[in-house]
């Protein structure tokens, strides 16, 4: 089981701030899972029509969409951030 | 330089003066102090409030590593964050930044790297809230923040 | 935009706090405010002091022209430059400058600018009075100074 | 009468904070006048024997060593600024 974490209109989207999910084996890297993601309902795919705009931390770490997510314990997925 | 940064990611307000005395009382090898505060402002009167969203621990971690790098890049005697979050009113504070070093440039510097960072590597998402009652919406990152970053890889990399 | 800046060449102390509540306090239009304090450092424990000598009359007018420039070239919405003289031991204050802004950019860029000039143009001397109770000397102008205020050459041109 | 004001080692070394000086026709231009302010004595040559370096004010404004000093009030002669 891995936790899966949304926020701010990710979170809105989506409806919910954070789910267990257990992951099918197919999906290896941070984009496989925003596309599996993007197939489990209509709030899914509204927050993630456009991947590419979507930030991905694995384990509270910054890391790209071709990251392995092998080991994460916690996955979040954000929009760029406007803080400071 | 070893030093003992302050990170602190919290929904109450912060006492600039504090924490400008809290890296130089009693010290005699500082020089330089530089702040930044970042306020809530109102849009010309059509802002209520802002919502600062954040993701807890994430946040905080992500701060330390920015902090970590600016200790290696500048000469610094101390330097503190702290980001706030919840609900903000117009010139109210959002974010403290504050820098001491032996020397201005240093201080200047380091200050101005932090800023650039936090706004495009911290987890903080702002949402609108306008007068009228209306949800304004989030806060779309800007360019300018993207091209502000970039400024420093050029540096590092000279 | 027309603001009211504040010069001050003063022997007493200054309060950091006061003068960025000043800038801030009852306002909604101000995002970002840049503090800068200069403070007497020790030298590695040789310096008991130092005396800032300086011109009065032109130091309030040489800072209020720099201040003018500054106001021409960023959008600030408020400066304050005090300035002290006088006897300043290790530890305590000797320079405040604080720019207030919409954006964060003008105000790291006005304050950086006003310190460079105040460093080269301001005219203020100082003295060291070493603890050994030899007195050490005039500080001699840096070269850093007046390259640090060539690149607001630069930017001028561009 | 034109009013001289000396600042820093300036002060130090010519042995005044400043003096009222009728200054006669031939100097023209500030380094006119530091050339025959060095004549005045032994603290005068001591102060300005490196002439170069000597900042000017002429009513409290910054110029250069080529200024013409007619309508002078008050000129200040000083090293370079250490403020900040």
């Amino acid at each position: 089981m891995t936790k899966l974490l949304y926020f701010a209109w990710v979170r809105e989207r989506i409806g919910k701030r954070e789910e267990e999910i257990d992951l099918p084996a197919e999906v290896v890297t941070v984009s496989d899972l925003l596309e599996w993601l993007r197939d489990k309902g209509d709030g899914y795919a509204e927050a993630l029509q456009q991947p590419q705009v979507i930030r991905v931390a694995i384990n509270e770490e910054h890391v790209d969409h071709r990251e392995a997510i092998a080991g994460a314990r916690e996955i979040a997925l954000f929009p760029p951030m406007t803080g400071g | 330089m070893a030093i003992a940064p302050t990170v602190r990611v919290q929904q109450q307000d912060f006492d600039l003066a504090a924490e400008v005395a809290a890296l130089t009382s009693g010290r005699t090898d500082v020089g330089a102090v530089v702040t930044f505060s970042g306020l809530c402002r109102d849009e010309g009167g059509a802002l209520a409030a802002l919502e600062l969203e954040h993701y807890p621990g994430m946040a905080e971690a992500e701060i330390k590593r920015i902090v970590s790098e600016a200790i290696t890049r500048w000469p610094v005697t101390g330097l503190t964050i702290i980001h706030r979050y919840g609900q903000i009113h117009p010139g109210e504070n959002i974010v403290l930044v504050v820098a001491a070093s032996p020397h201005r440039q240093a201080a200047f510097e380091a200050a101005s790297f932090l800023m650039d960072y936090l706004k495009s590597r911290a987890p903080f998402w702002k949402k609108e809230h306008h007068v009228d009652g209306s949800a304004g919406g989030w806060v779309e990152a800007k360019e300018a923040d993207a091209t502000a970053l970039k400024r420093w890889d050029e540096k590092g990399q000279r």
